[in-house]
């Protein structure tokens, strides 16, 4: 009998009595699967968060223990031993744990900026170097966040993570936080990767209202081609010089120009397949789940969320109207004039920010084709956001 | 670093991130006039990276029965084998 | 001269004559690779496992050292230094000591029910939920085994993982035994894997034994079409409530749920594909030699490896008899009767058992395609063991 | 857990396992039911996860039938053959 | 091992190869010896690992002009793209 | 204005002009990525090793800290704490920190030689078992190169790992290195893989020395078909008789023979493709810059690594040398004669000291086809090179 009532009370749905909140996160977590299966805001990510979310909620489940990455460092000996539990015995690790070294340990958001770099063409960068302001100018957004959520009360660490929301840059938000502020890697991933599927919602009135129609129908003129040989060359230059002059974003930067190397290389065409394949994919899961895990009901129940997910949108409008605006501004001095609309795909988001430019502009104008010249400012503000991670990490990192 | 101003971070990461990506452009500028006068350019275009079209050519030519059979076989064991390793084991007159 | 001697003290052809024992395990090790490559034994766990089981007998190689993983802790101050030596020095960690680590840790069999679930299809189970009382009553093997396994001697920790080999699902029995009674898991992986294997020579006997010619040639009516909604909601649902009933079973459902909302959600084709295969295969080899390593010579060569083979098979039997019995049973007071022969398939063993109720279904009767009908108890019965393993966990668990 | 007896255990596992999995039946019911109340069931077969047939329709113009039925079967087969990411940009007459 | 001067170390490394390598010599010449005993040399070549040949029948009819092309296409880019991403950006008339 | 001090401070340009040196490697980096991009010397690795040696040489970019890893021992409690700074501070690891684990722990050598092992076909060997002789002899160069180093002042530790350059095989040098003489792996690999890349330089003038144009013309009967079985036969036999008598070559014997186990059996092809492709690409990537990290400007710019790389190329000569010169001994005693021009694949490099000879052959004999015969030293140089590692990791293996 006593036995069955020990029983009974293991099960979560005592635990759960227990500890209410943990419900309300199910919920939570449930809503972000909704988002990611029926709305498809950014399933590859959201998917496997949500579910971290759920598994890391399940009172009892012992799946991810945060108490093995308490005061910022890994405790082995807890990985080696079990981790105590209130009533004095200890609880093997578990699944999440194992992974969430990955994320601690900064490894997970760099292999995935390998694949992205193998994924990305610079050429449209490279063709029209001018882009690349309009890839610093929609950084605005993280520097002006940063100041928000300092006046909401976060610490400067706290608030360099929110701030990076407006990179529009999963793995670099993700990338930051964990050094920066892990316990907001919860709320602060969910929040970039809701706002980077919401892009198409955020930005076009943010557009609309910054520019006339006549800038929104210029027309701009073809890029030139670009050769294989500065393919090649520009992402060991870039990798060198961002990194002597901000050594803190070099290993965002370099892992980005590793994959870039390799896939314009054209020699190493299988480490290049399964680095932006296999191996991304499957970091891309294990990423996922472990910072899902993180947003316990003590973690994400707070009103600090709330303020996370308000300063996120405010990130992403300033990162916008900044890029809309520099490109506003060099219209004045330049002979062939920017469409503004490009500037906003400065923000990153790949290569949604950039496709957004393109739908806008073609509303005004039919005929008109920026894609690809929004390609050149949308893969600049990768760079640009990973440089602006290099000052936070560097006046903030330990 | 010790006690270190909102507008300090602010500025800094600001022009931080102008600097950098204007030395960027400078770079690139410079990359790409070294580029066009040590060579009449070669546009990546013309020579990508993975070039699979040629490959086509010298298959639509010559007697089409037996090329039907050598590329069914082809096929039906790409498609067993689910990735790679094409291996032709024999090809039959139909 | 010396130095001559030495040498020959150091090669293997010295070292078993002072352990002959270890000849003895290579040949049970050739053995094992023949069931795999001659027998078709489901070779890709057993190829792995006998050769991890030939590599770790063979004699001064130092591939794999248990005593890294001594009293049931992790040794990380061995794996920085090594491994400390009769003589005084100290030897290498082995390539199977660091794959081994997933295994301890609980990782391989999880990311293997990961992609168990992105391979599995729920949609007869959903069509007919009844299969799951079948998949519950096949679980009676694992139970009356650890009734024999606890007679014979064995702790509750080892007659629970014995028993486990009759949920007949490796990644369950593998992470059970590796928590409960991590000296065993070379003779249970092996009787595991060798009885799931040996599923068409075990069930059909006891299937035709408690059934009569007429319930044999029972034709079932076709399953109703299942929605796509449901699919996507049965992974959620069964993650939630199955671990807040039993909290101890939320790693393994969850990681076959996580695997499952991938496959049915449409939405992260990549990480699905991924998870199926390339990620599935790299943790089956790594599992597969890791697992195999544990089987030196005094962990499996004594009278206990004998016992668990005789319980293996009784696990096995009792579990195909309870299926068959339960749908017998179920038949008293259902119109539309059941196939009792798709009650076997309730051990999992996915997909062979199904297939098993299928060809003694139509030796009776041609015409009469039970492969569906049986594929809901079938997978049933993965879920089923899983509590089970929940069960054994939250009762031995440290 | 102290001392606990082995039909202590056989009882409560067997019972857990009954319980859980008739409680599953009982909510896979209910989704069911609210299922069918909610909408007019959109079988699951008629929306497979991955439709590589409509991918076929915008090629099916013109008079290349048979070379459309040829390409989509290779097509629909290799992508059923695991290896991913199908996209016919564009098919021309020349 | 305390002392050990480079002549023995090249010495005993040599030897050893030497040994090994002749051990395996003769184990192969056994283990073909017993073979051929055993059995009739059925040779690799005739039992390849996985043979999906018989696949290739139902494709080898119909039209086969414009089936050639559409499938020399297809094979072309899978070998040139090796494992995946099948795209044909155009198709001509032959 | 001393915040903006401070942080020009930061930047790598002022740290540089304290550690000048680096910006050597940075060039010498350079040139390497120039050699694997142009010039296709083994891109695969060559890449990956440059792209390191970049990394490690940025200053303040702290991806990869040798200090975790000194004294031949894993520094846990940096990982988990950060690594000391000269400022009292500490700094989190890096990427490549993390990723040089599995070099120090051996695991990437071996699972990259479970990968070669898919990909290789002893047929040749098995067909031609003389082939294992000159396989055999083409591994003078190790010794005569351990001769050179130790009379250069080398440590036995450091002139064996050097010595195996000879070998031609890159996991088995770098497995070696790593355990004897972790601080010349830059070095080393380099050497290894660039000379492999220039076995059509090197090769072809010592073989036409060595040889009269009569011997090059000698035409060599067709091989025998290889039964299923034999093949399948071989890897089991060679792992356990080769590391009974050798049980320091058991790991890497072991991995490869695992490898050509999962290819031969045709009973796993799943896991034969993942761990010839995606897993052995993931694991080459990490490799390469992992290894590639550890040429640090004062590991690597002293006049020992000048005098590695010229000891390389004795390595590859006399290896050359070794297999021509035996070729012609058995010549006096054999019948059917031996081309002494397939006696130079024994050096391995696999595949291209074999296409080496081909190419050679067929210049005096445009009918003469060496390949295949050229294939059975080639792979028999594997081997040969695997059993020279063990007697050096027996002799001076901690
Ligand atoms: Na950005
Ligand atoms: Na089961
Ligand atoms: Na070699």
């Amino acid at each position: 009998m006593e036995a069955i009532v020990n029983f009974l009370k293991s099960t979560g749905f005592y635990l759960v009595s227990e500890n209410p909140l943990s419900l309300i996160m199910l919920v939570v977590a449930c809503v972000l699967l909704y988002l990611a299966i029926v709305k498809k805001f950014e399933p590859m990510l959201l998917l496997p968060i949500a579910f971290g979310m759920l598994l890391t909620n399940l009172p009892g489940a012992g799946i991810y223990h945060a108490e093995l990455f308490e005061g910022g460092h890994v405790h082995w000996e807890m990985f080696a031993s079990g981790v105590p539990l209130a009533n004095g015995g200890t609880e093997a690790v578990g699944l999440i744990d194992v992974l969430y070294l990955g994320v601690k340990l900064g490894v997970y958001p760099c292999l995935i900026f390998v694949g992205v770099g193998c994924m990305t063409d610079f050429g449209p960068l490279i063709a029209n170097p001018k882009s690349l302001l309009l890839g610093a100018a929609a950084q605005l957004g993280i520097f002006v966040t940063y100041i928000g959520a300092t006046l909401l009360g976060f610490t400067p660490e706290q608030a360099s993570s929110i701030g990076i929301i407006g990179g529009a840059d999963g793995p670099t938000a993700i990338f930051v936080t964990s050094k920066l502020a892990p316990e907001l890697l919860g709320p602060i991933a969910v929040a970039a990767y809701s706002y980077m599927a919401l892009v198409p919602v955020i930005q076009p009135p943010i557009m609309k209202a910054l520019t006339t129609k006549k800038e929104r129908m210029i027309q701009m003129k073809q890029l030139r081609e670009v050769s294989k040989t500065e393919k090649i060359l520009f992402p060991i230059v870039v990798t060198i010089f961002v990194s002597l002059m901000l050594p803190s974003a070099a290993s965002l930067i370099g892992a980005l120009m590793l994959g870039n190397l390799m896939r314009e290389s054209g020699v190493v065409e299988r480490l290049n397949k399964t680095a932006q394949n296999e191996l991304m994919n499957t970091v891309t899961i294990f990423l996922g789940i472990s910072v899902g895990a993180t947003a316990t009901a003590a973690n994400f129940l707070n009103v600090q969320t709330l303020s996370i997910l308000a300063l996120g949108v405010i990130a992403f409008g300033f990162g916008t109207a900044g890029g809309v605006l520099l490109a506003k501004f060099m219209n004045l001095f330049l002979k062939d004039k920017i469409n503004p609309l490009i500037g906003s795909a400065g923000v990153s988001a790949v290569p949604m920010a950039a496709r957004v430019s393109q739908v806008v502009g073609q509303k005004e104008n039919p005929r008109n084709f920026l894609l690809m010249h929004a390609m050149g400012p949308n893969v600049a503000g990768v760079i640009g956001s990973a440089v602006a991670a290099g000052v936070f990490l560097a006046l903030f990192g330990s | 670093m010790g006690e270190i101003g909102i507008a300090q971070v602010v500025l800094m990461g600001l022009i931080t991130v102008f600097v950098v990506l204007i030395c960027l452009i400078i770079i690139i500028k410079l990359m790409g006039a070294i580029m066009s006068k040590a060579a009449p350019a070669t546009p990546a275009e013309a020579v990508p990276a993975a070039a699979p079209a040629p490959a086509a050519a010298p298959v639509a030519t010559g007697n089409k029965q037996q090329m039907v059979a050598a590329i069914a076989v082809a096929i039906a064991e790409e498609m067993g084998t689910d990735v790679s390793h094409i291996r032709i084991h024999s090809i039959k007159r139909v």
